[in-house]
């Protein structure tokens, strides 16, 4: 194994750190779209990403290339999605958070069974992707200002007013002529194949996954950027997951009280700026600096 | 209708100052380790780094090496891939350890062996056993006996025995699945039948469903894996039931702790593991010696492991002077060591051959029972396979 | 300008009845609707006067009989393809969306093609088409100049001429009104009424569910009375007032009853 | 022989699950809020329970405190976390309420060590053997027997007391009970004492069944439940109860006979989603 180039060497704990934010970034945003923009809670979304995820790496091992398994891993983790869409219109509203939960739960318990998915072992030795280190990260980056160009799009779109919409009042969608189980089903379908996506991302980007990565810490851990970042505010999301995914490598310094303060200052955002840090720099902007007051 | 927000900028200029914290650096010998400190497994964590720590003062007590001291450069990879690698990553580049312990699981300890293989940096895993590890490549070295290997040790504790109907109890990870599938090999070849497998989850500590199940099957001995926060409620639940075939565990049994949960149930314990606690080896004696002196707790296993690798690693630095990559990496893999589990040896696969020391839970503490050394069953696989 | 009722009727509500387990709110209610008809339906409370509305909209499924739009059976229709059938209902509790302005709300009626379906919504961003709309929307209900303000801080009698326009800015054939003058005083309930009748005179058939009766009485052309579930009084709104059976079942025979009863109701009607 | 005493185990693990339940769909039923954070209460109990009787030597002693300071914990998480966040929309107390929880495991494995602990001398383990071979710890058999007094008490505290009825009232219509003249913060205080005590005694029943508490042995509880209040349907006492006790069964069973299609997680998920794609509102509310 020759030695890479000192020089190059040395760069490959940021390069690692800018992939995993990146990757991050994605993860979010997709549910974003269903949270945020659409106004569904979902406690499963790492479902989906381990969907993609696994499914990146079946094909991956079976010879696909790695641009190649891209597109599949969207295709299942977005029909799944709808699946589970399906199934939720059935539920009342409230029951939503629980019933995904639920479809997190059956995912990790089916998939550690399954030997030809590596049971417990996971997935391991999966080809690299061919792109080295710093294309990977480019490509990653490249995908997540994407999905961060097609949320902003959407938000401005009419599907955007219309999610935006849902997500306050569907009664009243209803009464205006919209088909609101289809729209809910869209939002489903886009953002789990998007969540895929981030998973065939991490697959290649840590070559060795595991049904125990895609579970109920994970969902929490990626509905927390999107509710911490200010829901449906893309670039609060954006700035959130980025933080909070590298999080753990800056607070190594704090060690034992990691969790302690990333529990903390989840329960504060919430306690004194529930819209997040969108709302905390919207009410900063709004008295601060520009006393003629920003959006209200 | 919108709650009125207190001013509240401390908020983000608290989130800005955490980024800039870094750790200064001196011209020291580092040796990276990485260990569980938070999440479900931090109970071994903290063991594991108690061991390492003692190896390292034992040997800046003795003047280091070649004049330097050592300093264990600790990141808590909470026994996930996903905080393992940026740790491996950072402690390959920015502290440029020379040498690498793992003190945590085998999720966590094969993400980070591909990027100390790829550095060059010689890592010594201390307890995590899936063989995906030393197949990583040649920089790779392993102190404990693999789970398969483990998993033989044990059927051929249960023909030792005389025991001929065995039920099995997994824990679903992979380090049940390991032993589970070394006693399956090697069961039929010892003439022990396995009439049922039963399997549970890491969070699980009420059995009842499985020990009635057992009850049912009444089989003349139980092989069961798990760590002693599975184990102590299961084995004391087993006994509560009214079962009394004997139960053959494994390492991760081996801790005080799990006689303290499971109380009276828990004499009569088979463990197959590598710490002697009757040994008159003298680096076992002074190993729980030092232990308790500094922890005044009882050394288990994880620690004695965690212990050896670190030492292994030190001796390994010595020889070289304090140089690392090829020379650390050929220095250690020539060495032989007499070490707290025993005198071990690295094949071609720098997998450790050594014998299985069996203990049994005696009023409350854990007795030396018997040595299995069956250089054919126990062989550890070599890079030919 | 009384309309002559046309051929076809345009909405043709047949035998409906609706049961809760053994309540029965709506018992075989049975009137046509025709072309730029401005009905009213009144009963006192608990007649099934919002049940019945909740039928034709759709919220609740009849247990028999059926519901038709320009002769379309509607029966098993969910709410948003009646509403893509021409039908448009402006609700009791006004319910406009806080966060964003006026014209928003009423430009998000107005965008029924592009909203028809996920991908077209997804497809088409401007809204400047709809904003004309919306404009020209409140304009006709007489609250264009708050369009770029926020619902949320203005008077119930606004919101209720918000919703009326953006019941309109779907460009309905028939708009059913649930009690738009609850919680209005005189004359706020009177300007909307009389926005309603002149909307109606514009070509747009309305049924209008409301308990003011002096305003009923001034602009509705013809009167359904229900009581009970049951329909007990179908016409001219005052040989309707005059049957005795619908001031018994109504007024109980109060002092409200006797001054219909003398035919003059104190407020001067505007049929031209 | 062997299907009782799956059932048995079943109604023993399904005494737990309802004791953790019960806290919480009486705060669920309340204020729609998912309390996540409810199993730190859990734990809280059984780590006081174990204290104060390895200190006092006496285990009724232990359980009084536990469920005294798990209530007290209850009534003080609602007024600091809960009741500034009431107005704002549900996905907000729920990500707080998770920050508390995380927060409150890392805080226990910070202050009383990451190994756990055990009781000095772990009482009630004298065995019963019934016919048949059944053969019981008397905490077992204790655990199903404080469960069922305990609920029928409640039951019939809710519907024939003045405090019963008015917690009733609050939970259909909050406005309409305060017209009445009830107190709601009154009413929401008792509701979070009594639902969170319950949690901080059901947390001292596992540390004697398991005779081990650890800091992270309320992270299964803290989503179960959650599945347990939808299947009761909510805020109902009786189908709570009935939820929990069944699911505990059908754990039993699942884990032996399809122990190695579904691990015991997706096994309970899939009968509560199973339930709701036939019943949305849940196995035992009314429509």
């Amino acid at each position: 194994m020759p030695a890479a180039d000192p020089e190059v060497q040395t760069m490959n704990y940021e390069i690692s750190l800018l992939t995993t934010m990146a990757i991050a970034v994605m993860f979010a945003l997709s549910l974003n779209l269903i949270t945020g923009f659409c106004g569904q809670i979902s406690l499963g979304h790492a479902t989906f990403q381990g969907v993609g995820a696994y499914t990146a790496a079946m094909l991956g091992k079976a010879g696909l290339p790695f641009l190649a398994t891209l597109p599949m891993a969207m295709v299942l983790a977005g029909l799944l999605g709808v699946v589970v869409g399906l199934a939720s219109l059935r539920v009342r509203a409230d029951f939503l958070a629980i019933t995904t939960m639920g479809v997190g739960f059956l995912f990790v318990g089916i998939v550690r069974q399954q030997e030809f998915l590596g049971g417990e072992l996971g997935i391991s030795s999966i080809p690299d992707h061919g792109l080295g280190r710093v294309g990977f990260m480019a490509l990653a980056l490249v995908m997540c200002i994407g999905v961060a160009a097609l949320s902003m799009y959407i938000k401005r779109s009419w599907m955007g007013r219309v999610f935006n919409g849902i997500a306050e009042d569907e009664d009243t969608m209803r009464v205006l002529g919209i088909d609101v189980p289809r729209y809910k089903l869209a939002a489903f379908a886009m953002g789990t194949a998007l969540a895929g996506m981030s998973g065939a991302f991490y697959t290649y980007h840590l070559n060795f996954i595991g049904a125990e990565s895609f579970g109920f810490v994970e969902s929490i851990t990626v509905l927390s950027m999107v509710v911490f970042g200010g829901i449906g505010s893309v670039p609060g999301v954006i700035i959130a997951a980025a933080l909070l995914s590298v999080l753990p490598a800056w607070f190594q310094v704090i060690g034992d009280y990691k969790l302690l303060v990333y529990g903390g200052l989840l329960f504060l955002m919430m306690r004194f700026s529930p819209n997040g840090m969108a709302g905390l720099a919207q009410h900063v902007a709004s008295t601060k600096w520009f006393p003629t007051g920003g959006r209200s | 209708m919108k709650s009125r927000i207190p001013h509240f900028s401390l908020l983000t200029v608290a989130a800005a100052a955490m980024t800039f914290a870094a750790s200064p650096a001196w011209a020291q010998l580092k040796l990276g380790f990485n260990v569980p400190l938070t999440g479900f497994a931090a109970a071994d964590g903290k063991s594991s780094l108690e061991g390492a720590k003692l190896a390292v003062e034992q040997a800046n007590a003795k003047g280091g090496v070649a004049g330097q001291k050592i300093e264990l450069v600790v990141y808590d990879d909470q026994a996930t891939p996903k905080e393992a690698v940026p740790s491996a990553t950072k402690m390959v580049e920015k502290d440029q350890v020379i040498a690498a312990v793992s003190g945590s699981y085998s999720g966590s300890t094969r993400a980070a062996a591909v990027i100390f293989q790829r550095a060059q940096v010689p890592y010594v895993v201390a307890y995590a056993i899936h063989p995906d590890i030393t197949l990583a490549g040649d920089y790779m070295f392993r102190v404990s006996a693999m789970g398969e290997v483990q998993g033989r040790g044990g059927a051929k504790l249960a023909q030792n025995l005389g025991k001929k109907k065995v039920v099995l109890v997994t824990l679903k990870n992979d380090f049940g699945q390991a032993l589970a599938a070394g006693f399956k090999e090697a069961a039929p070849k010892l003439g022990i039948n396995i009439i049922n497998e039963y399997e549970y989850g890491m969070p699980d500590r009420q059995f009842g469903p499985l020990v009635s199940k057992i009850k049912s099957d009444n089989p003349d001995v139980i092989y069961a894996s798990g760590y002693f926060f599975t184990a102590g409620p299961l084995v004391s639940q087993l006994r509560a039931a009214g079962v009394t075939a004997p139960i053959i565990g494994q390492e991760g049994y081996d801790s005080d702790k799990f006689i303290e949960i499971a109380g009276p149930a828990s004499e009569g314990t088979y463990i197959t593991t590598s710490l002697d606690r009757d040994s008159d080896a003298p680096a076992t004696k002074a190993f729980l010696a030092d232990y308790r002196k500094a922890t005044n707790s009882g050394a288990d296993m994880v620690a004695a492991a965690s212990f050896t690798a670190t030492a292994v690693a030190i001796e390994g630095l010595k020889k070289t002077g304090g140089k690392g990559g090829a020379a650390l990496r050929d220095a250690i893999a020539a060495g032989s060591y007499d070490m707290p589990i025993g005198k071990l040896e690295f094949n071609d696969l720098h997998e450790v051959k050594k014998d299985i020391q069996v203990q049994i839970v005696k009023d409350k503490t854990f007795r030396r029972h018997s040595v299995i050394s069956d250089p054919v069953l126990l062989a550890p696989p070599t890079k030919a396979k | 300008m009384n309309k002559q009722p046309s051929g076809a009727p345009l909405l043709s509500v047949d035998h409906v009845t609706v049961r809760f387990g053994g309540l029965t709110a709506v018992d075989g209610v049975t009137f046509d609707v025709h072309e730029g008809d401005l009905l009213g339906l009144i009963g006192p409370n608990g007649a099934g006067k919002t049940t019945l509305m909740r039928a034709i909209i759709g919220v609740v499924q009849p247990t028999e009989g059926s519901v038709s739009l320009g002769g379309e059976s509607l029966n098993g229709l969910p709410i948003h393809q009646r509403i893509q059938r021409g039908m448009s209902l402006s609700q009791q509790l006004v319910k406009p969306l806080r966060d964003i302005s006026m014209a928003d709300n009423v430009a998000l009626a107005a965008a029924s093609e592009k909203t028809i379906s996920p991908l077209r919504a997804l497809l088409n961003v401007s809204n400047a088409q709809e904003l004309a709309v919306a404009q020209y929307e409140l304009q006709r209900v007489g609250i264009a100049s708050m369009a770029s303000q926020r619902p949320g801080i203005q008077p119930l009698g606004v919101l209720k001429r918000l919703e009326l326009a953006r019941a309109l800015a779907l460009k309905p054939r028939l708009l059913l009104l649930d009690e738009p003058l609850a919680g209005l005083n005189s004359q706020e309930a009177h300007a909307l009424a009389t926005t309603i009748a002149e909307i109606n005179q514009q070509g747009l058939t309305i049924v209008l569910i409301e308990h003011n009766l002096g305003e009923v009485m001034r602009i509705c052309q013809r009167l359904v009375v229900l009581d009970n579930g049951k329909k007990i009084g179908d016409g001219e709104p005052r040989t309707v007032m005059a049957d005795p059976a619908v001031r018994a079942a109504y007024l109980g025979g109060d002092a409200l009853g006797a001054a219909a009863a003398q035919g003059q109701p104190s407020l001067e009607t505007h049929h031209a | 022989m062997l299907a009782i005493e799956l059932i048995a185990q079943g109604l023993i693990q399904g005494s737990i699950y309802a004791l953790v339940a019960l806290g919480l769909t009486l705060v669920y039923g309340l204020l729609r809020i998912l309390h996540v954070a409810h199993a730190a209460l859990f734990t809280l109990g059984g780590y006081v329970g174990v204290m104060v009787c390895n200190a006092s030597g006496n285990l009724a002693v232990g359980f009084f405190c536990a469920a005294l300071v798990s209530g007290v914990g209850g009534v003080v998480m609602f007024r600091l976390a809960y009741q500034p966040l009431l107005s704002q929309p549900p996905y907000v107390a729920l990500i707080a309420s998770i920050g508390l929880f995380i927060a409150s495991e890392e805080a226990f494995r910070i202050i009383f060590g990451a190994q756990g602990m055990s009781f000095t001398n772990p009482s009630l383990e004298q065995q019963f053997v019934l016919g048949g071979g059944l053969q019981f710890k008397l905490a077992e058999l204790l655990v199903m027997l404080s469960t069922a007094t305990i609920i029928g008490v409640l039951a019939w505290l809710q519907s024939r007391t003045r405090v019963g009825i008015a917690c009733q009232a609050t939970v259909s219509d909050p406005q309409m009970a305060q017209s009445f003249g009830i107190s709601l913060r009154q009413v929401r205080d008792i509701n979070f004492f009594v639902g969170s005590a319950l949690a901080g005694f059901a947390g001292v029943w596992v540390a004697l069944l398991n005779n081990l508490v650890e800091p992270t042995m309320g992270s299964v509880p803290s989503y179960k439940a959650l599945a347990i209040i939808v299947l009761g349907g909510l805020g109902s006492v009786p189908g709570t109860l009935a939820a929990a006790l069944l699911l505990g069964v059908i754990e039993a069973f699942g884990t032996i006979y399809l122990g190695d299609i579904l691990d015991r997680n997706a096994i309970a998920f899939a009968f509560l989603i199973a339930v709701l794609m036939v019943r949305p509102q849940g196995l035992f509310a009314r429509s």
